[in-house]
């Protein structure tokens, strides 16, 4: 069956235009882009509503950018990173994994779902991983629906 | 004499030939890399892990694979074989027969479309059959170089792929080539063949479905395998409970021809075990060993967790008779035997760790090139010049040579380097190209005019991406100044249209929306630097792999999502600073501390290549461990061989000795050392660790207080010196090694008891010798050692890993008591000589010289190499290298080759005028940074200092040290006044981005 | 109720086996009603696609007609007709179904003779057949619905079209292809194909485990497990969820989200 | 379906032919019943005027926008009922043909009750077909009137000068520097006994001069790309490329003599030759004198080494085997050279019945002429031995001059495939070692000369323009005709002919023939000005076509191609609709027209649903 033949079947979009949320994805350049990039060469079908950031290293991914990413409206933020001892520069992972864990502590003090940040390792060779982790986390954007601050503008 | 040819031909790319490519290339030599296959990476590409890291063995090699398939100086030659090397070392003429790929490799892309349309399949070999491929294809979706080619056999002509291919680069009539190529010296690195299993009919490979290879089954585990990494049971799919391993399928076995050993199956065994155990929790795997051979580094303890966290049963001294199928549940109930009790166990699946047998082209390569092969097959090399084969000018590296690890197999690969570099070093930098560039543009103070290049890459990206919709929403961005598509962005031609462009619309930033930076980031960086701009002026928008191919089914929403991509590049490429990679000087000399075997050997290879090299050692002599070592290895005393070596350094013009000297103080950094000894500071661009290691002293077992107790370096005296009268010898395995206190292996003390064993026996046939062990460790072709004590009357003894043997002296008669595990009793001997296998301990010196040097020790507090398997000989910290029993206990022909290895790696530093530094390093901005220090524990490689501000003593500030930045930003993120900044991802051109992407597009 | 009447749909290419079923009304030869025909203007244009549908819509018997080999009003035509029947007769017995429900026969524009007695014939032999049991076997509507998406497969269909110039004119390199083995690599090529259409069919709606499938496929579970490899690296066919020890898979309903 | 449909049913009894088996009423009434039928009715003969302007009328009234005829067989009637649906203003595409004729009433006269029910069922399918039948539109494409000659032989010029007479522009390109072909090297050819050279000279000069030929000589057509009417083609004359564009091709090539090299001693004795050899010597006066000469036939044709007989060797051997017998003209040469023998008057009387037989069968020769040819026979000096295993002296003139040569005792040698003359020298005289199958013994024959026989063979480059043509080669490389019976001087692609020795050995008359035909069958599209191909053509959805370009092997018309964007294209006025490249495709990508899936499916279906209500 070939790909555009099947998309002709259902290619008038669901009937209104239903809610999709918008997530920021980080990815370290050495594990979790190179991740991303074998899904797409073994064409692993993903939804679409995720930009990917590239840094050198998670442990480049300031609290900073989640939190302004945030107050933009984004609805979910994944960091990726590579798997403890994998590390292009050693130990970058280790530290990663000690902010984000602080930073969702800061947001549910500040009453802000901790769960719209998650943080997941995906190596170089884990395309399935990845898409794995953006269906499910695309998933569980939607049953928490949008970005509280969105409505508040 | 015909003056020297500056390259080097490297036969075989696998691990071993792609880490001698890359050192030769680094060292300013010329390299032809001669692969049989379509594309390189040899056994190692098809693993799913690696030991004892447990790294994901492709995302460690294929920056490797990327960096050899670009580098200037390396000619990739895939799908050829050699035919013939005429001439003299220095200057050989070597034949090449270049089979056809019937593809052009210029023109293919590696796009796949042809692979996609192809009719005809046949079973895949990079997966082991157990999955299909198509007659044109790819080994795998990593392949370097990225293009496809046609199996004959199985292509039936049709002619579809050449019709589908958008480059026209399917040529069926592409006829094979003969090539000519003149070098200085050669290396052959053609790997190992598996054993064929089916030859072990009692195990029923081939006949019954759930017994496997090792390959095989590291097939399973991959993710890029046949079942995407869960593992199944071949018969009927379903998860196994229980898995076994046999061991030795193929190794140790006279009867197959293979009587030694082939070193890695226990570890791989192991470590299969331990990821199949995480892939699907509540397996329960069981290997079955005759001996457990876990003697590298790391690798005892990789063991003990296997056993006591990961719950990995181990049989040991166990013998599996036969294998049989329950033919309804193709259950498998292996037979085995421990000492003389059979029994028998159903397991769900068996994997047979299969051993190495030579390489299959080793015969053909010796027959036409000339060098002998041993009596097993291998490349036949000596103890003393392992890297050497029995023809002048052509060397060995890697399983070629005889069944090792990895971390073996990098290091002499590094080392094969040393020799063949020794050969030709007058004729170094004649053959390698300089790239001459262009004057570069100043754009510091210009309005951003940046252009964008959105690529159709064939249909890849334009058969989903409305790329002709994509330009025109690039041109509605503020500072686009140009904006235009192309078919294939990365083609040559299209690298001319950029440039045009640039010149004809004055840009000064370029975005190309195509495919992922991991690779072509440096091929546009380089075409944007050939037009005069600074290569830093650059960002990518991945339209292809993270868009195009992964929202086939949406193509308006993939059209929308490229719009977005471009606009977030075009955010950050506005505040794109061009950024200058900062030259270093370097001192073209090395300092090697430690006047052992290891450090003599390094010492040499450098100053055969016509390098200073100062050697620095403790005490008052040369020689190090070897004094101590009487026994001989082949027909010479490594004693001798000492005497050789002490012989050469003295000679040598560019070696200074500095003896009875230690290193005080450690300052500089790659490339700029400065060594304080007792003789005054010493100025190297490298610095060699060859400290070397003890004999433990026992105090265990009346050591010290019964002169009938000896170690065995004191028993090898004895032997000498005929001085040996005992009639009853018992010897006790991993004494100081293996237990609480020190639980590494020490490597070597199976294989010297073993020859000492032998010795006793031939000297006096009557003494009767005993071996108290836990596991015999004679790894490789020692295994002969093994089987001859046997032969000789030597009777061994296993003892139970947790309850060592235990001693009393009864009225002046020693008695020696041990729980035989085999007789399930204890055996008690009178010994008149008892023999300590004592292992080897770590300088206590390495402490303070490691704190000197900045570098890590392992937790057995040998010192800690960069990575276990593919940086074997560096250090972390860059410029200072490793080599010898200072790494972990080692053979003499073990040690030499890393020597040899620690040079070559040394040399790729001190062989270059200057070092360039990365682009993309931390900068302080020295107004806001008040010295708070919360940076400088963060960076992994010291690269931070907190000094003075020159400008006003009392306040401090930290200083980036531009040599040793690796650029990864973990201090900038940590910084908490953003006093920090990572150059090419500022904090604003970060905003800049996270704004754009949700930013709502047009 | 009256004996079985099979109903038969009959194809007649324009140019001979239409003027020969005319021939034979002209000449009063009498034959049986059970036969409804198609006119197309070749015998080529039927392709097996059309001829399964209509097997697996319940005709009791397709009979497709064309003009003798040499004879084609487009010259090569009816060669490829008899390629394509080959093709679809191997999906047919794959289904289950009994494979004479499918028959191709020349008839020339003056053979109006032989087309009454073969359309009489062909009612004689699927009256002794019996009815199409499609309606009431549906394992066996899944077979045919399987088969009939095999036949659209891209695989079968481009080896099936250039069967006949590998043999006759020789391959990309010059060579003549001998024809046992292509039809060697059709034979297994629609094997693959067929099952693997009949394995995203079952698990379509409801996941299924390597035991279930080799069940209907009627094979051992490690040639099923092949299949299902093959489908998974396609992209075609994910792991749903582990039950227990057994591994169960899904269709992926092509679609992004 | 454009708009709803409004389907007209109209049954025909045809007499009784029809009516006399099928209970028409009901089947009317059945019709009515037809979801989207808005019209049915019956006529006695729907083919008759009245018929047909019932069909006219109702279109009208009821506005119906398709037409069911329920009749005879659409494959003499159907363009009748669409010709009246146009008069209407109904496209003639949206019309469908039920015959329950000639495959229904007249194959089932014994069963009324099912053949009612089988026409209905009939007609059924055939509304359900038309219902999604669309209305297409014939294009016309113009033709350019000018046509192109490849080959400047007899074959090629009669063709030139026939298209040329009827007003065509022809551009002749002949690829030596001068024109006629093999001809040039022919002596005497056979009827009027004429010089080769003199016929050929009146022809040439005709082409020469014509105002409607452009020559080009020592030239070649080296690409052609297009369709019947619209042809591009470059001609390389002497290194220049020059562009044309053309309605039509003539491939009139020609074939060369075969080399016996190996046989019979050629090239091993110089006094071996090859009949062309021989025809050019006695042309050019330069026959040495002989007193014995043999002729050996099948020199490398009948499976020595080609497969085929090569038609005309045998009537060549005749003729000159009757010539040298006369000593027509001396060709032998004379000791008094200069001394010119007209004719030798006959020694004695030919038997009567001979004579008469022969006259009998001059057939269309007046008695006088008759007459007239014994008297120039002259006495045969020379000994002629003709070694043969059959004379294919077909036809009338050929035959008789086998009798000819039979009276002027040329002895006629029969010789088998397995047991071949073999020929070797004695002195200066050749030797023929052959089996004389009366005598039943070996026996010698001492020559001065032998001519070997030997076949026509396909010119080597026949295959470079079967690859620019597209057009195939057939057995042993000549060309391969569309038909060889019905359509012998046409190719399978329209608006490409072919004619003389290239598609096979021929004399010149058969070349000339074949040649004139082969014009006056190029001439129909010229004459028409434009081809208006059916619109029952395939169609490429160039979304989902990937370009893999396995219809463009399969389609024998060569009607495919790739365009800019790499997928295929049909060119609508070479696509005959057959259908074989959308049942083929992989992709499928190709819709027929008016044949699609769905119109074929729906069509059968409609006989199933009947079976389960």
């Amino acid at each position: 069956m070939t790909s555009t033949q099947v998309h002709a079947e259902e290619a008038e979009p669901a009937a209104e235009e239903e809610w999709q949320p918008k997530i920021v994805t980080f990815c370290c350049n050495w594990c979790s882009y190179a991740g991303a990039d074998l899904a797409g060469v073994s064409r692993l079908q993903m939804p679409t509503n995720f930009r990917v950031i590239r840094t050198m290293c998670s442990a480049r991914v300031d609290p900073e950018f989640v939190l302004r990413a945030f107050a933009n409206g984004a609805d979910g933020v994944l960091v990726l990173g590579c798997h403890p001892a994998d590390c292009h520069y050693i130990g970058g992972n280790y530290r990663t994994r000690r902010r984000i864990a602080l930073l969702r502590v800061l947001l549910e003090q500040y009453g802000f779902n901790p769960d719209r940040l998650k943080l997941e390792w995906v190596s170089a060779s884990e395309g399935a991983k990845f898409q794995k982790t953006i269906k499910e986390f695309n998933e569980l954007i939607k049953e928490l629906g949008p970005n509280p601050i969105n409505d508040e503008e | 004499m015909a003056d020297k040819v500056g390259a080097v031909m490297v036969v075989g790319a696998g691990i071993s030939g792609v880490q001698t490519a890359l050192d030769l290339a680094d060292s300013g030599f010329k390299v032809y890399l001669v692969e049989k296959k379509a594309s390189i990476g040899g056994t190692m590409a098809q693993l799913d892990k690696t030991f004892p890291t447990n790294d994901c063995s492709m995302c460690i090699m294929a920056p490797k694979l990327v960096a050899v398939g670009r580098h200037q100086n390396v000619e990739l030659i895939t799908g050829a074989e050699v035919e013939l090397i005429q001439g003299l070392p220095g200057d050989f003429t070597v034949t090449l027969k270049k089979n056809t790929l019937r593809v052009n490799e210029e023109k293919c892309t590696g796009c796949g479309e042809c692979a996609i349309s192809c009719p005809v399949e046949t079973l895949d070999e990079y997966n082991q059959g157990m999955k299909k491929r198509k007659a044109i294809f790819v080994a795998y979706p990593q392949a370097v170089p990225l293009v496809f080619s046609i199996d004959k056999e199985t292509c039936i002509g049709c002619g579809i792929c050449a019709q589908e291919c958008i480059a026209k680069a399917v040529e069926y009539e592409r006829k094979d080539q003969a090539l000519e190529v003149q070098v200085g010296a050669v290396i052959l690195s053609p790997g190992f063949e598996e054993f064929d299993a089916r030859l072990k009919k009692e195990y029923g490979y081939g006949e019954f479905k759930n017994v496997v290879t090792s390959i095989e089954f590291e097939r399973m585990l991959s993710a890029t395998g046949p079942f995407f990494g869960t593992v199944m049971r071949p018969s009927d799919g379903d998860i196994p409970r229980k898995v076994a391993f046999i061991q030795c399928v193929g190794s140790r076995d006279e009867k197959v021809g293979n009587p030694y050993c082939s070193s890695v199956c226990c570890m791989y065994a192991i470590k299969e075990a331990i990821i199949a155990g995480e892939h699907s929790p509540g397996l329960k795997p069981s290997i079955f060993f005759m001996d457990v051979r876990a003697f590298g580094k790391e690798f005892e303890d990789y063991r003990a967790r296997a056993e006591n966290e990961y719950g990995v049963k181990m049989y040991r001294g166990s013998r599996v008779a036969s294998v049989e199928e329950d033919p309804e549940t193709k259950n498998l109930s292996l037979r085995y035997s421990i000492g003389d009790e059979t029994n028998t166990e159903e397991f769900d699946l068996v994997v047979l760790s299969v051993g190495m047998r030579p390489a299959e082209d080793g015969e053909r390569l010796s027959k036409k090139l000339g060098f002998k092969l041993n009596k097993y097959g291998f490349c036949e090399t000596d103890v003393y010049s392992p890297l050497n084969t029995s023809r002048p000018g052509i060397f060995v590296s890697g399983s070629f040579a005889a069944p090792k690890d990895i971390p073996t197999t990098v290091a002499e690969a590094s080392g094969a380097v040393a020799k063949a570099a020794a050969l030709i070093s007058e004729a170094r930098n004649t053959q390698v190209t300089v790239k001459e560039f262009v004057p570069e543009i100043d754009v510091v103070g210009q309005e951003p005019r940046i252009g964008v290049f959105v690529c159709h890459c064939g249909i890849n990206i334009g058969g989903t991406v409305n790329v002709p919709s994509v330009v025109e929403y690039a041109k509605t961005l503020q500072g686009v100044v140009y904006a235009g598509e192309n078919i294939f962005s990365c083609s040559s031609d299209t690298q001319e249209k950029v440039k045009e462009k640039i010149k004809e619309h004055s840009l000064n930033r370029v975005v190309v929306a195509s495919c992922t930076p991991r690779t072509h980031e440096p091929l546009f960086q380089n075409t944007i630097r050939e037009a005069g701009l600074n290569p830093y002026l650059f960002e990518m928008a991945n339209i292809r792999d993270q868009c195009s191919w992964i929202h086939m089914h949406e193509p308006e929403k993939a059209t929308k999502k490229s719009k977005d991509l471009v606009r977030m590049a075009v955010a950050k490429a506005r505040l794109l600073e061009p950024l200058k990679k900062s030259k270093l000087g370097v001192l073209h000399s090395a300092v090697v501390i430690g006047g052992g075997l290891a450090g003599m050997t390094a010492a040499l290879d450098i100053a055969d290549q016509g390098y200073p090299v100062h050697l620095i050692e403790k005490e008052k002599y040369l020689g190090g461990n070897l004094i101590k070592i009487h026994h001989k290895e082949g027909d010479r005393k490594p004693k001798d061989f000492m005497n050789e070596l002490v012989g050469k350094v003295r000679d040598s013009k560019n070696i200074t000795v500095h003896l009875d000297s230690e290193v005080k103080e450690v300052g500089g950094f790659v490339g700029n050392f400065k060594v304080k000894t007792p003789d005054g500071e010493i100025d190297a661009g490298a610095i060699i660790v060859a400290t070397g290691a003890n004999e433990y002293k026992p105090s265990e077992y009346l050591y010290g207080q019964d002169k009938r107790v000896v170690t065995q370096l004191e028993l090898e005296q004895q032997l000498d010196e005929k001085t040996l009268k005992a009639k009853q010898v018992v010897m006790i395995q991993c004494v100081g090694s293996r237990n609480e206190k020190t639980p590494y292996c020490s490597r070597i003390c199976c294989s010297n008891a073993v020859k000492n064993a032998i010795d006793i026996k031939k000297a006096s046939p009557t003494t009767g010798v005993y071996i108290l062990h836990k596991d015999i460790r004679t790894y490789g072709f020692r295994e002969d050692l093994y089987r001859e004590a046997g032969d000789l009357g030597v009777s061994f003894l296993r003892f139970p890993e947790g309850t060592m043997p235990t001693i009393e002296n009864k009225a002046g008669q020693l008695e020696v008591t041990a729980f035989d595990t085999v007789l399930k009793e204890d055996v008690m001997i009178r010994p008149d000589l008892l023999v300590l296998s004592a292992g080897i301990t770590p300088n206590e010196g390495n402490e303070e010289l490691a704190k000197m040097l900045k570098v890590p020790l392992s937790k057995d507090k040998f010192f800690l190499e960069a990575h276990m398997k593919l940086r074997p000989v560096d250090f972390a910290t860059e410029g200072i290298f490793l080599a010898g029993a200072a790494h972990w206990p080692k053979f003499i022909d073990e040690t030499i080759a890393q020597a040899s290895g620690a040079a070559t790696r040394a040399i790729t530093i001190i062989c270059k005028d200057f070092l360039e530094t990365e682009g993309i390093i931390a900068a302080v901005n020295e107004m806001v940074c008040n010295g708070c220090g919360v940076c400088e524990p963060v960076c992994e490689y010291k690269a931070i200092t907190i000094v003075k501000d020159p400008s006003n003593p009392d306040k401090l500030k930290a200083m980036v040290n531009e040599g040793l930045c690796k650029g990864c930003g973990t201090c900038v993120a940590a910084c908490p006044s953003a006093a920090m900044e990572q150059k090419g991802f500022k904090d604003q051109q970060m905003y800049a981005i996270i704004d754009a992407a949700l930013q709502e597009g047009k | 109720m009256s004996e079985f009447e099979p109903k038969i749909i009959i194809f007649l290419c324009n140019w001979c086996s239409y003027a020969g079923a005319d021939l034979a009304g002209v000449s009063r030869y009498q034959y049986p009603t059970n036969a409804r025909t198609v006119r197309v203007m070749c015998s080529t244009r039927v392709s097996p696609q059309i001829v399964l549908e209509l097997l697996k819509d319940g005709a009791d018997g397709v009979m497709v007609t064309g003009c003798h080999p040499g004879d084609c009003h487009y010259i090569n035509g009816n060669y490829y007709t008899e390629r394509r029947m080959e093709m679809a007769h191997r999906l047919l017995k794959l289904t289950g179904l009994e494979s004479q429900r499918l028959r191709l026969d020349w008839v020339s524009a003056s053979e109006g003779e032989k087309y009454a007695g073969v359309v009489t014939d062909f009612v004689k032999e699927l009256k002794g057949l019996g009815p199409n049991p499609v309606h009431k076997d549906a394992k066996l509507a899944s077979r045919l619905k399987a088969a009939v998406d095999a036949s659209k497969n891209f695989r079968l269909k481009v080896l099936s079209s250039k069967e006949i110039n590998l043999i006759s004119k020789g391959n990309a390199y010059g060579e003549k292809i001998n024809q046992q083995s292509v039809e060697g690599i059709m034979e297994q090529a629609t094997e693959d194909e067929f099952k693997a259409s009949l394995i995203l069919q079952l698990t379509n709606k409801k996941s299924q485990s390597v035991k279930e499938l080799a069940k209907e496929l009627g094979e051992p579970t490690d040639r099923t497990i092949e299949h299902v490899v093959s489908l998974r690296s396609r992209n075609l066919l994910a792991l749903d969820h582990i039950d227990g020890a057994t591994p169960k898979y899904k269709a992926i309903v092509t679609g992004g989200a | 379906m454009s708009e709803d449909a409004r389907v007209g049913v109209f049954v025909c009894h045809c007499g009784t032919n029809i009516g006399g088996c099928v209970d028409v009423p009901k089947v009317v009434e059945y019709a009515k019943t037809l979801p989207h039928v808005v019209f049915a009715t019956s006529n006695l003969y729907t083919c008759a005027e009245d018929g047909l302007s019932s069909i006219r009328d109702s279109i009208k009234e009821n506005n119906l926008n398709r037409v069911v005829v329920a009749a005879c067989t659409p494959r003499t009637h159907a363009p009748l009922f669409q010709s009246t649906c146009e008069e209407a203003g109904l496209n003639k595409y949206l019309f469908t043909f039920v015959n329950i004729r000639e495959q229904c009433s007249w194959v089932h006269m014994k069963e009324k009750d099912s053949a009612t029910e089988k026409a209905k069922e009939l007609i059924k399918m055939g509304v359900a077909r038309v219902e999604l039948l669309e209305p297409q539109e014939e294009v016309q494409i113009e033709v350019i009137p000018s046509a192109v000659v490849i080959g400047g032989g007899v074959a090629g010029m009669a063709a030139a000068i026939s298209l040329a007479d009827q007003g065509f522009p022809v551009r002749l390109v002949e690829r030596e520097k001068e024109l006629g072909g093999f001809v040039r090297n022919l002596g005497y050819i056979w009827q009027e006994r004429r010089e080769a050279v003199g016929a050929l000279s009146s022809m040439i000069r005709r082409v020469k001069n014509h105002r409607n030929i452009n020559l080009y000589l020592d030239s070649e057509v080296v690409a052609a790309e297009g369709f019947i009417g619209n042809y591009e083609i470059v001609i390389d004359t002497h290194g220049e490329q020059k562009k044309d564009k053309v309605g039509v091709i003539v491939v009139a090539t020609g074939a060369l003599e075969y080399i016996p090299e190996g046989l019979y001693g050629y090239e091993q004795y110089d006094n071996v030759i090859t009949l062309t050899e021989f025809e050019i010597l006695a042309k050019n006066k330069k026959l040495p004198k002989l007193s014995s000469l043999a002729f050996i036939q099948c020199v490398g044709s009948r499976g020595q080494d080609k497969s085929y007989c090569s038609r005309i060797c045998c009537n060549v051997t005749l003729k000159n085997a009757m010539n040298l017998a006369d000593n027509w003209k001396n060709m032998l040469g004379l000791e008094e050279a200069g001394k010119v023998v007209e004719s030798i008057p006959v020694e004695k009387a030919i038997p009567a019945e001979i004579a008469e037989r022969r006259r009998g069968r001059m057939g269309r020769r007046d008695r006088e002429a008759g007459e007239k040819d014994e008297a120039e026979v002259a006495p045969t000096r020379l000994d002629i031995a003709v070694f043969n295993r059959d004379i294919m002296s077909y036809g009338i003139e050929h035959e008789l001059t086998y009798n000819k040569t039979k009276e002027k005792k040329v002895r006629f040698i029969r010789y088998t495939p397995q047991n071949r003359p073999k020929v070797s020298h004695e002195g200066d005289k050749l030797v023929i070692d052959y089996w004389h199958d009366t005598m039943q013994m070996q026996m010698k024959m001492m020559v001065d000369m032998i001519v070997l026989a030997t076949p026509l063979v396909a010119q080597p480059d026949a295959k470079e323009i079967s690859r620019m043509l597209k057009v195939p080669l057939g057995q042993e490389g000549f060309f391969l005709e569309a038909h060889v019976k019905l359509r012998p001087v046409d190719f399978a692609t329209d608006g490409i002919y072919v004619c003389g020795t290239c598609k096979g050995p021929a004399d010149i008359p058969e070349a000339v023939a074949q040649g004139m035909a082969a014009a006056s069958r190029a001439a129909i599209p010229l004459a028409r000005g434009y081809v208006q191909p059916e619109s029952l053509v395939a169609f490429v959805d160039s979304d989902v076509c990937s370009g893999c370009g396995t219809c463009i092997e399969i389609c024998p018309y060569n009607a495919i191609r790739k365009n800019a964007e790499g997928v295929a294209e049909i060119t609508v006025a070479a696509c005959k609709g057959c259908g074989n490249c959308g049942a083929s495709c992989p992709k499928n990508a190709i819709i027929m027209n008016h044949y699609t899936d769905n119109q074929i499916l729906a069509e059968a279906r409609a006989a199933l649903q009947a079976v389960n209500g």
